[in-house]
């Protein structure tokens, strides 16, 4: 086995931004991978479907796009999407993605997975990256149930739901995830639906636009182990579909939001709360400019060589 | 100075080494003293090792330190002291059997009141507490009676005054105007108290010649190694003995303009680590034994989708919270054989203090080189102790962090059967289908796959980057002996005492020689070349025995050749190897009853 | 039938054992169909054993059930099949190669197009889906073909049409009633369905006189096993192949007055597990190997609080996701030493579905009786295939639960230095000062200690437990010839396609016997007098031979003998051992070129 | 070394309750163990006095009082009770209880543990417990620092508060406790002062007797690495000490709470949040009660026969 070094040849300093590159027209069909493996008729299409849409849209740097998921069914979205893309160990796609969002400022980052994968192994991650506000974006697929491993009860399976774990009907409270985003402090927190392909597009699109971290939780059947589970939010199915009317609700009330998420299934899409507050993103580099300021330009080797004078 | 100094009234005596050992409470300071010691002989040219015991309770508690002087090499931080300060009677009960036979105790006359005369130890009664209360003014209550003890003892080692004086005003100097004050204020009254009819020694000039010789800590060295690397981004979570190393980086790396974040658990962190390094940079977590079982699932992880990595993991004793804030080699097998899986990885040890800077390089090189997560385990001893050391060179350590985002062309593959695995980061332009990482098996485009032969090729392909490495490895030198009755074997911070166990054998006439492993896995091929020409092996390490009667490193040793004359020299006691304890372990060997 | 049946038109062959492979889609309920065949043998006092395939993606995909039908004894599911039942072309493409020269291959003559007609397999075309649909009904779609199919060979093979049925009815009268009636219909239809000029065979009787034969599947017997040892508590997070054990037992538990927790993560799982037991309960958690990796910091603290505990890995294709749907026992040295220090706790592995029963009884007593934890590793091979045995004999095995709270007196000691660690659970009257648990190291009252004397003690308590465990266990038998040329070793699933290699080995007149571990750590003491006979020694196991060239178990083996005759027979393809594998490796190492 | 086995002679079944034991007046003479290891001054004193006395108040039998810990200078609280205690892993003390509190509903469980602990590495498990409504009792000795490790950044430390993690001081935006505890679904809900004996007093009983998950954050001042931290809310130190009036404030309504929990520091003190729902402990039981009593009395042991019986 050979060991090549390092190709350093045309590497750039590691924090420097690299220029935009040529334009090149971002179409779905570039944006395409592989065929995806979920099965016919699961709301994931749509989701993917919908991404595709907003970047055609958005008209980012192909190579600047990572896309980012955990372990579950919605988490092998990185596959499905031919850009760079990383598919982690489950549960813990948020802070792997902080890694590259606070080490990458030139990229943008996506965040896909599933609700057991979000909100059950990867509760803890949820809140601190959302109070820390790490710039990034995160699409929960949320179908109730663990799809991957077959139908076991997730954290959002509703009470009586029949799974392998519950044989006679679960019977743990599920979270509530707007109030649970509510309380993390994100910054950008909005609900929508895998069969609304239009809402789900415009409010992808807003979540990407905020300067912050920005959550939607996007409400994607799962045909094979939670069929009609969503029903009562698809119109063509006898549901409503309610969209929140921001005239009425101030998106950059926290209180008025936690209120919404009180409304019983299936409550209201749309964007609950939005504000803006400095990402972590931008706190650590006016730390990093303030310090390098003070150090004038001194190359970094004298700076370390000045360290080991202190220790004499 | 391991005998007794002889006590002839008005002589000054020219010394080689001692040992001091301050023995109090450790909220009196005796850190910050032994420290300023130790830092003292990095300065005149000396070498220097120290020795701590921390209390494991919150509000502190009885606790020593311990600085062995020399104007030679000094391996160890020494088994007895040749003089204690006993600052309190349990200090001086605990700690006068460790004093050698004649050597001198200095104790505070207004708290140690029972004195053991015996073995000829020239007791020195000082009132540390009243003399400094005096010295200074009533308000500073027992504050600073570790700066009188440290001027006394500077009068009677004939230490470098003006030096002294100098890194206290470093030390003190930024703080409160009368805090520096008060400090001279103590200092010159312990450098002045009469301490009676005592011969007052002076060092031999130390041997090493070169200017820019410091004196640090292991954790604090490891840091700037993690620099030199290259290193600028990484997360951790604090955890003791690891915590001063990641304050270190947080507080350095925004100078380098990196980020060293703070996660909520080590889970977390290992995962920003990652984040990090698949984002194209070096970078580094670490934790001690509770941290590293939480980043087992992650690490799996990064030795399947090849990333590189540095993960730091400075022991203390176990298992589980164990002893906090005690020494132990007991999670060598973890840190090989912790992930499920067969997940290639390199293992490294530093061997000293000085150690802990190139060893960082090396696992930044390693990790690079190979595509794989490092594992460097430092321990307690290492991660406080101060040595001193030639400063390093940074025209020759230094490696520019580099983020390579250059195109790849169309028939890019991440991870090639028959080349080194290099992928390409996030921002880098691929002319074709933009590659995946990932923890599923794949192929050679990052893609999932499933099939039985592609999971074997790709198994042999991470593997045998370590059987690679292993080839290209140096065999460790042997010191002392090239061939005779035992080869003794080590690795960590036990690296000082086997060398000077090695003397004493020798000079009690065994031929014995040892070899110092900083490659723990792979291990260098051929290993077995190194005790060829002994009778006996026998590997010394701080961790238990287990059900087969050998230590960690024995039992890797043992698997790989196979050869019964490997036995094993353990202890699981929380404390350093004294030397006296591997050179009764090896007699015992060398005797056939062990 | 391991050579191809004779096909004379007329004549009823009695057959002693027969390899069907049902080739299709997962989603075709082929597993359901070799379920049934499974099941039936076990009724008809017949050996049976299945393999079967799981396609990784998650909407199904190609997959194969393989049915090993004996009247003697059958040791492995089959490498060769006699008989294929190709379901699609792409199935018939894949499998065709694998059916032995002669054999029989059926076909959906409405799919499967191309045949390659070679090695005198006889081939059979049958309408499975026009034929379904024709005799169900057009709503059915192709649903039912596999019920079809199922007919065809109860036909073909006369197996016992009533049993069939009354199987069927159980599986399916819970349904909606049509249900039940349409896989009658396509059973019929099939049952019918004129094959040609195809021998019908007939099982000769088969050899078990019991009436008390089961048939199941290993995590299905492994959660029996379970309740019998007495768990009724524990908790877990789903993951395949551990999952449908979880499922069962909290299935299960209620009607035992027990709980069963479905954590939010495996941090928790294994958490709430030793809550339980601290409580005063046998318990169990469980996963795969990315869910133990989670669990390595608390199973350390299980091992330093001397908590009896239950753990079971069914461990799958590693390293990290790797492969989740294969098996793999790749995670046998994380099991002994994946945890931080030094982590005495004890491995056993089943070496078959009937013993992922007795093992858990085992593992249960072996808790209990040594107070720490026990981790079992099954593996994905043993979860789901299906074998016939006989029922245990619950008056035998069978551990009432209990709690025992009985008061302790005041010298009550949880930790004593001289005998087995004896919790008092929470509810116990104690006369004088309550007992603490902790993950410090302690004194004899579960108190922190950061004694050094201490601690050293409190090492050798816990692992001289092991070792008086390694002195009981008893060696395993060979067998096979007692010494010669070769001893085969191996664990877990591996048992019976080594038994089935030294049948194979010694029929070509090699000296072989073969051993095999279910105490994996400890060992039984002497091991080493199994191999005294032999010439050479191989380690069989489905993991890799890493840098060092020996498989997991050949390292532990190699390091606690150090004897190097000990070689391994290793591989990672995500499947089973095939019987030629371990075949051609063993007179590989007895020609003394591997 | 022996190895005795398990002693059965006095042992009842393991899910039986056992029959209250003849009485022993409870005193904080016989509660108190080991002098405890905080320093001189430490706020965790206070709430350890105040727990002796709800002890001695409530008079539980002594055996069946059980604490509970993770790690940090709080969690060494079980030390300091002589009571069954268990000290466990960092961040993991409420699945460890839950573990015991399911399968013992005869012990009344108790865990005590920090904010590094509870909201730091153990966030996850914090909303998963209250989620399922598990009946035990948790303190928060919240001092806006990791004390144990020697003053690092805590998730609750104040944005500006320098730390060995922090030197120019922390960036991060804290959790508010009240907020996570109340998306969590906890049952009961409050916030005390270790300088308010009383008020912590009442506010501990009034958790212990809550049938449900029942949590309380006290303010309890870590004077080596964060002096002064709580000035604001003490008022010989000149600060306000404001309890909730529960006329004006409906402690049912969790909007009203997380409304509440905006105030700026240092807020109000008292309970937030207490509803009654089903706790899973009764969840469960009424579960094994409904499954058990379709089984008749037949024999655990023909239980299992009879499950083999249908794999044959
Ligand atoms: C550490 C670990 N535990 C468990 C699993 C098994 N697992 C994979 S995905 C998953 C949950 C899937 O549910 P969700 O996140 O809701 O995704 P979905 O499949 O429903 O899209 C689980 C439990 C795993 N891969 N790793
Ligand atoms: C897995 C693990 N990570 C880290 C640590 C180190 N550690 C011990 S306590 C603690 C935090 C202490 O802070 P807090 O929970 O607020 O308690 P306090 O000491 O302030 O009462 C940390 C990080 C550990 N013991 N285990
Ligand atoms: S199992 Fe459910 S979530 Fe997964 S791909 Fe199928 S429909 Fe979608
Ligand atoms: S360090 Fe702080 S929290 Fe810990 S005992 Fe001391 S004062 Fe209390
Ligand atoms: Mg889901
Ligand atoms: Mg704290």
């Amino acid at each position: 086995m050979s060991s090549p070094t390092l190709d350093t040849s045309s590497a750039t300093p590691a924090t420097a931004l690299v220029t935009p590159p040529a334009e090149e027209k971002l179409t779905k069909k570039i944006l395409t991978a592989d065929h995806p493996t979920w099965c016919p008729g699961c709301g994931d299409f749509a989701v993917l479907a919908a991404f595709y849409k907003v970047l055609e849209k958005l008209q980012y740097p192909h190579e600047k796009i990572v896309c980012v998921a955990g372990i579950g069914c919605s988490s092998r979205f990185p596959y499905f999407m031919n850009t760079h893309g990383i598919h982690f160990i489950h549960g813990r796609a948020l802070p792997l993605a902080t890694g590259v969002s606070l080490s990458r400022p030139d990229v943008h980052v996506f965040v896909f997975g599933g609700d057991g994968d979000g909100f059950s192994i990867g509760g803890n991650h949820l809140n601190h990256a959302a109070r820390k506000n790490i710039k990034l974006t995160y699409v929960i697929m949320d179908n109730y149930v663990y799809g991957l491993t077959k139908k076991q009860t997730s954290p959002t399976s509703p009470i009586g739901f029949k799974s392998k774990t519950d044989p006679t009907g679960s019977i743990d409270r599920p979270i509530n995830p707007m109030k649970q985003l509510l309380a993390s402090g994100a910054t950008f927190i909005a609900r929508t639906h895998a069969a609304q392909v239009k809402h789900m597009v415009d409010t992808f699109e807003r979540a990407i636009k905020h300067d912050g971290f920005s959550v939607v939780e996007c409400l994607s059947e799962c045909v094979m182990f939670y069929e009609g589970s969503f029903d009562d939010s698809t119109p063509r199915k006898g549901g409503t579909y309610e969209i929140i009317d921001e005239a009425q609700h101030d998106v950059k009330d926290d209180v008025a939001a936690f209120q919404l998420a009180d409304l019983p299934s299936p409550g209201k899409f749309g964007v609950f709360y939005e504000v803006q507050r400095p990402t972590k993103n931008a706190l650590e580099q006016k730390w990093i400019d303030e310090t390098q300021a003070k150090l004038g330009d001194t190359p970094q080797r004298e700076l370390l060589r000045k360290r080991f004078e202190t220790m004499r | 100075m391991s005998t007794a100094p002889a006590l002839s009234p008005s002589s000054v005596k020219a010394l080689r080494n001692a040992v001091i050992r301050l023995a109090g409470n450790s909220q009196d300071g005796i850190q910050s003293i032994g420290g300023i010691l130790a830092r003292l002989a990095g300065r005149t040219q000396q070498d220097v090792m120290t020795y701590m015991t921390i209390p494991s309770t919150i509000s502190g508690g009885p606790s020593i330190f311990q600085v062995h002087l020399g104007s030679g090499e000094v391996l160890h931080p020494g088994d007895d002291s040749d003089v204690l300060v006993a600052f309190y009677q349990h200090s001086y009960d605990s700690h006068i059997s460790a004093v050698a036979d004649g050597g001198i105790c200095f104790y505070d006359s207004g708290e140690v009141t029972e004195l053991k005369h015996e073995r000829g130890i020239h007791h020195i009664g000082v009132p540390f507490t009243s003399a400094t209360v005096e010295a200074v003014g009533g308000s500073a209550r027992d504050r600073g009676k570790n700066i009188f003890v440290l001027g006394m003892l500077c009068a009677v080692f004939r230490l470098d005054k003006d030096k002294v004086a100098g890194i206290l005003a470093r030390q003190f100097g930024k703080k409160d105007e009368s805090v520096l004050r008060n400090a001279m204020l103590a200092f010159d009254a312990g450098f002045a108290y009469p301490v009676g009819d005592i011969t007052t020694f002076h060092f031999e000039e130390g041997e090493h010649k070169d200017e820019h010789r410091i004196s640090s800590d292991g954790n604090t060295v490891m840091a700037m190694g993690l620099i030199a690397a290259g290193v600028r981004y990484g997360s951790a979570y604090p955890i003791t003995p690891w915590s001063s190393i990641m304050e270190t980086l947080r507080t350095e790396l925004p100078r380098y303009g990196g980020i060293y974040v703070q996660a909520e658990d080590e889970l977390a962190a290992v995962s920003m680590t990652i984040g990090a390094a698949f984002a194209g940079h070096l970078a580094v977590t670490g934790s001690a034994g509770p941290g590293l079982s939480l980043k087992m699932e992650a690490l799996s992880y990064a030795s399947m989708a090849e990333i590189p990595l540095i993960v730091i993991n400075v022991q203390r004793g176990g298992p589980s919270t164990g002893m906090p804030t005690s020494i132990e080699q007991s999670d060598l097998m973890q840190a090989i054989y912790g992930s499920h899986g067969d997940c290639p990885r390199i293992v490294l040890a530093p061997q000293d203090v000085e150690d802990c800077f190139y060893i960082a390089l090396e696992a930044g090189r390693l990790a690079r080189e190979y595509s794989c997560p490092v594992i460097i385990l430092s321990d307690q001893a290492l991660s406080s102790r101060i040595e001193a050391f030639t400063e390093p060179d940074l025209t020759k350590h230094w490696i520019e962090p580099t983020l390579d985002l250059s195109d790849r062309g169309a028939d890019f593959k991440p991870y090639p059967l028959d080349a080194m695995t290099r992928h390409a980061p996030p921002g880098t332009k691929i002319n074709g289908k933009y590659p995946h990482v990932t923890g599923l098996e794949h192929d050679e485009w990052g893609h999932p796959s499933g099939n039985a032969k592609m999971h074997q090729k790709m198994t042999d392909k991470r593997r045998n980057k370590l059987v690679d490495l292993s080839k290209k490895l140096p065999l460790p030198e042997i010191y002392g002996d090239q061939e005779g009755d035992l080869l003794l074997i080590s690795w960590g911070s036990n690296y000082g005492q086997m060398k000077e166990s090695v003397n004493r054998l020798r000079a009690e006439g065994h031929k014995v020689g040892a070899a110092h492993l900083r490659h723990i896995h792979p291990m260098p091929a051929g290993l077995d070349r190194l005790w060829a020409g002994f009778k006996k092996v026998a590997v010394v390490e701080l961790n238990d025995v287990g059900v087969y009667g050998y230590g960690q490193l024995a039992m890797m040793i043992r698997a790989a050749y196979a050869d019964p004359k490997i036995q094993s020299i353990c202890k699981t006691d929380g404390l350093t190897f004294r030397i006296r304890e591997i050179v009764t372990g090896s007699e015992k060997i060398m005797r056939g009853d062990a």
